[in-house]
């Protein structure tokens, strides 16, 4: 368990943190990057297996087999919608970029 | 602490940093491809530590959840257009949101069990008022943007085409919020047993439902990206219960990532999030203001010559491209024109289309390089020195009204300043409005011809004659 | 006492905050903002007067109270100091600001 | 929890709050204000909290050692004069560095205490091994920052001018550190004794008093500003061992916060950070490149004539016009062309001066409005459209050769570039050199004209030839 204000102050950092990366992308990346934050958050996905690994009555093994489904789709959708709109992302200049991404 | 434990919370570590240089690597073309596959990793990191857990059961059947629906979304991810992202995000960020829902129903429904059991014998109950009161919170959050984002996938995927309009629909709205709120505190307060779950989430769900109908399909952008900040927070408070700090850490970055991004693209708008969730776009304006003058028509063979012996022309998108998928036909023809010697740019408005970024999207589909593109404030000084403004399928991001009519629900919004060019040529299928639905000054005006068609036919039609010049 | 990995993400989470913010300071602010920051970790002056509040032999109450007088120093002196330069920033324009600042 | 502790805990909480929401809004100048203004109340809060804390012993004492300490630093602060500010920032720095030090000191002191009064007996130590580690790092860190600071401040203060430099120094200092460090491990690893904690302290000090003598005087800002860095990691790492997260968020913001300034710095003068602490800059160089032509010097009558009947003047400042506490009378002169409608512009190079924005605060000090101040990118564009640019004791960063030749020092740094102007008028005392010691092909342009003499005095002279051409 952790304690109450450990917890907000994780919260408040990451907050900014959030705000503070995203107020940079430029609009060009709009698109991409809703589909980004929304593959991050697929990880529920930790979140519903441990929940399914918890759960004791069969209604609850129900209910969090839907969630690890659920948190599945959104992982994986994500990645992969993510993944193929900035593949095509691509400069006029061939070379550029090698520096930045190495 | 032993090896295993350390090892997992090492793992969930090293995919929080992941998440977050990742993302910070997306904020640059250059750099984003890489961004995504780092916060992958990460996830892989996450999802594989997981399955260490001690305690762990039901083994078996996440293995066969997660796979089910690992390739599920792949392959829907892999073969799905490129125009239907919008509806493919929405639809994972309902996951999503249903997963957190989920991960809160066991946790009260575990709550509720080891409560009767308790019941006369004390002992601190399973989790704490905090956590019981967050882990209700990000249900309730979780459950509304899972149903939420379902009926924006079903607008955008052309399923349900109408706005569901009835009397009284806000007041209903809001007091089914407020009874899912009630019996929300009433759970936090630690009264928790089956029915009031089950009550709970009927309430959350009916209410993400009721408040996502009457919103108009082309401004369900904005209310996925809000929603997509919600599915953060829910999983972030959850995380919060599950005392999973990676979870936490991502969900709220999520969260504030994704309230930063609605504010942008509604500010782009030029409207508020509480007039795109509450108001009724367009139905209310006053008087529009008469516009004067004829349209007057070009045919395409006089358009291309113009462009073929301009020196700068200016190719402005928007939602009409999309629509005919015409931007293959247009970088083909901007290629002739480059080949030409012409200087060719493409300009692009923050709210062209129909979600922030889809123009960008689209022609980085059919190939152009992103350096040929140029945002609002870089491109508008520029019309005056260019020769031919090319508008394909845009209509309200070239709106003169929206500077001149105080009037006009664009009023205020800024625009790209075609209008200053020498010529421009319009492509549009007829004299259609946007979707703002008013008139547009520029098709009037007297440096303005229209080319009537189909986008990719129109586009289509360029390309050859360019063709035929060069013959 | 916090646990490790807690202390651990608190501590990536806040250089992330640090790094970004700063990131964005247009350079005439430079010095204002390293006698800013300056000030801000003048925050010693609370863990010196923790361990000044618990010190227990003569020798460890001396260092204690030599903590204390150096943190307050450094609180005091960098807020002054940064004050004093922010406070001499000014817009040609009467009144710009006035919405940003309310 | 009961309520005092809860409201304490708030109040630290806050207080981080606070301190991350100040350092945001000094990232502009219009808010820059605001934002220590609500640093300040962050400090306040967590100050006054910790009075109330539980447990707490000598509290006399501590208010007392408050009340000093406080009284002292805002004395001096207050009355400091604003050239002054480089060394008044690493004194308190320094101070800071000093406190963390003494914190990890007295846990230290206070663990081989308990280390000898449990001795036989089992039962825990009284910190965590991790704890412990973190201790002596900041102890280590802490006290480094201490004693360079101190000789930073001696150095720019003019108490020390020579650079100290002996034979084999290098080595030295590796051994100092290697030394403390190796102790430090010892420490860390749970043996602790009295005389092996003040062995540590001792090495650490040398060490920070060593590796900063050799650094020239004019290097100074850049290694206060690591210093500055280090004091955060310290405070951090100590806010660790007391378990109080305000101090371990505010001390990491700055730890992280310094490191990009420093990294900015060194960036800006066109050298890494390693060079500045230990390459001995300007000693090596190749041939320098010969520079034909003369000098040609100008009467301030004739030079303030040139600028009254000017469309646009460029002010370009330098570190003469800090030496020369020229500020207000350049802008007394800036004030009379405006006056007379020549359009003025202040340009400012990111390293003017002997700290980075030192000019900006030169400028804000005398009255300059901050949106007449122009940076190097913005400014660089538009020299070519101006008519006289008015170098004002600023070398270096206007000299040619930085772009020209490779031997030079300075070769690869940025610059402004003032040649491209109609015209240059260069205020400085002869034909002394800048910071780099070098040549400066500037003056011997065909376009520039030397205008000889103390920056305040020859500023004044501008004036009164203005002020005589109105009568
Ligand atoms: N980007 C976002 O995030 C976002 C989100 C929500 C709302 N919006 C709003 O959407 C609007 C976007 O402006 P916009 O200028 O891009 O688009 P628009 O104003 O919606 O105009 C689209 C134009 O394309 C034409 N068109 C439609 N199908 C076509 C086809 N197959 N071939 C050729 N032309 C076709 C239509 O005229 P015809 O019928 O005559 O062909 C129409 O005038 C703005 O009002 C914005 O506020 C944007
Ligand atoms: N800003 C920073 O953070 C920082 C930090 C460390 C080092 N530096 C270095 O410092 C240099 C800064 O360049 P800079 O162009 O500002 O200064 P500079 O290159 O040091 O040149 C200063 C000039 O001012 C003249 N001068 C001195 N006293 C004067 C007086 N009383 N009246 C009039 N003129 C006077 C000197 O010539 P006379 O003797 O002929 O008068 C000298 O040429 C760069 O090399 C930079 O890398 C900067």
């Amino acid at each position: 368990m952790i304690d109450g204000f450990l917890a907000l102050y994780i919260f408040m950092l990451a907050a900014f943190c959030g705000y503070e990366i995203i107020a940079r992308v430029p609009v060009i990346l709009h698109t991409p990057l809703m589909s980004g934050s929304n593959f991050i958050h697929g990880i529920v996905l930790v979140g519903a297996m441990i929940a399914l690994g918890h759960a004791q009555t069969p209604f609850e093994v129900t209910v969090g087999f839907v969630g690890v489904l659920l948190g599945a789709g959104n992982a994986a959708g994500g990645y992969v919608v993510t993944e193929r709109m900035l593949e095509m992302f691509k400069s006029s200049k061939p070379g550029a970029g090698k520096g930045e991404r190495g | 602490m032993s090896l295993l434990p350390t090892l997992i919370k090492a793992c969930y570590f090293l995919a929080a940093l992941l998440f977050i240089l990742g993302l910070k690597r997306m904020s640059s073309p250059r750099t984003a491809r890489g961004g995504i596959v780092w916060a992958g990793v990460g996830m892989l990191l996450a999802v594989l530590a997981t399955f260490f857990l001690p305690d762990m059961h039901n083994r078996g059947l996440i293995v066969a959840a997660v796979l089910i629906g690992v390739s599920a979304a792949w392959w829907t991810g892999r073969r799905v257009a490129m125009t239907a992202m919008p509806q493919m995000v929405a639809l994972y960020n309902g996951m999503g949101g249903g997963a957190a829902a989920a991960i809160g129903a066991v946790e009260l429904i575990g709550y509720a069990r080891a409560l009767a059991l308790v019941d006369t014998m004390q002992g601190a109950p399973l989790l704490s008022p905090v956590e019981l009161s967050l882990g209700v919170l990000g249900a309730l959050i979780g459950a509304v943007s899972f149903s939420g984002s379902l009926v924006a996938f079903a607008k955008l995927q052309g399923w349900m085409d109408k706005r569901f309009v009835f009397p009284g629909q806000r007041v209903v709205n809001l007091l089914l919020l407020a009874a899912a709120v009630v019996v929300g505190v009433l759970l936090a307060s630690g009264h928790v047993s089956g029915p009031l779950v089950a009550l709970f989430f009927v309430l959350a769900l009916l209410f993400g439902l009721l408040m996502t109908l009457p919103i108009g399909g082309a401004d369900m952008p904005v209310v996925i990206s809000l929603y997509n900040a919600f599915t953060g927070l829910a999983v972030s408070f959850e995380g919060f219960v599950l005392g999973n700090e990676a979870m936490i850490i991502a969900g709220m970055v999520v969260g504030a990532a994704g309230t930063l991004l609605t504010q942008l693209m509604a500010k782009a708008m030029n409207r508020s999030i509480g007039n795109v969730l509450f108001g009724s776009f367009g139905a209310a304006g006053g008087e529009a203001q008469a516009i004067g003058g004829a349209q007057k028509p070009v045919e395409a063979s006089d358009a291309a010559v113009m462009m073929a012996y301009a020196e700068r022309v200016v190719i402005v998108p928007g939602y009409g491209m999309a629509v005919a998928q015409a931007q293959h036909k247009v970088w083909e023809f901007a290629q002739l024109l480059i080949k030409r010697g012409v200087k060719v740019k493409f300009a692009i408005h923050p709210v062209a289309g129909r979600m922030p970024g889809h123009m960008n999207v689209l022609l980085a589909e059919a190939g152009v390089p992103y350096d040929l593109i140029a945002d609002m404030d870089e491109i508008n000084p520029e019309f005056a020195a260019t020769d031919v403004a090319l508008v394909i399928g845009a209509n309200d991001v070239v709106n003169p009204l929206a500077k001149t009519d105080p009037a006009s629900p664009i009023y205020g919004m800024p625009i790209l300043d075609v209008s200053a060019a020498k010529h421009v040529i319009v492509i549009k299928r007829g004299k259609g409005t946007g979707f703002a639905g008013i008139e547009n000054a520029l098709f009037y005006a007297d440096n303005t011809r229209m080319l009537y068609g189909d986008g990719q036919a129109a586009a289509g039609q360029l390309v050859n004659e360019l063709k035929s010049l060069d013959d």
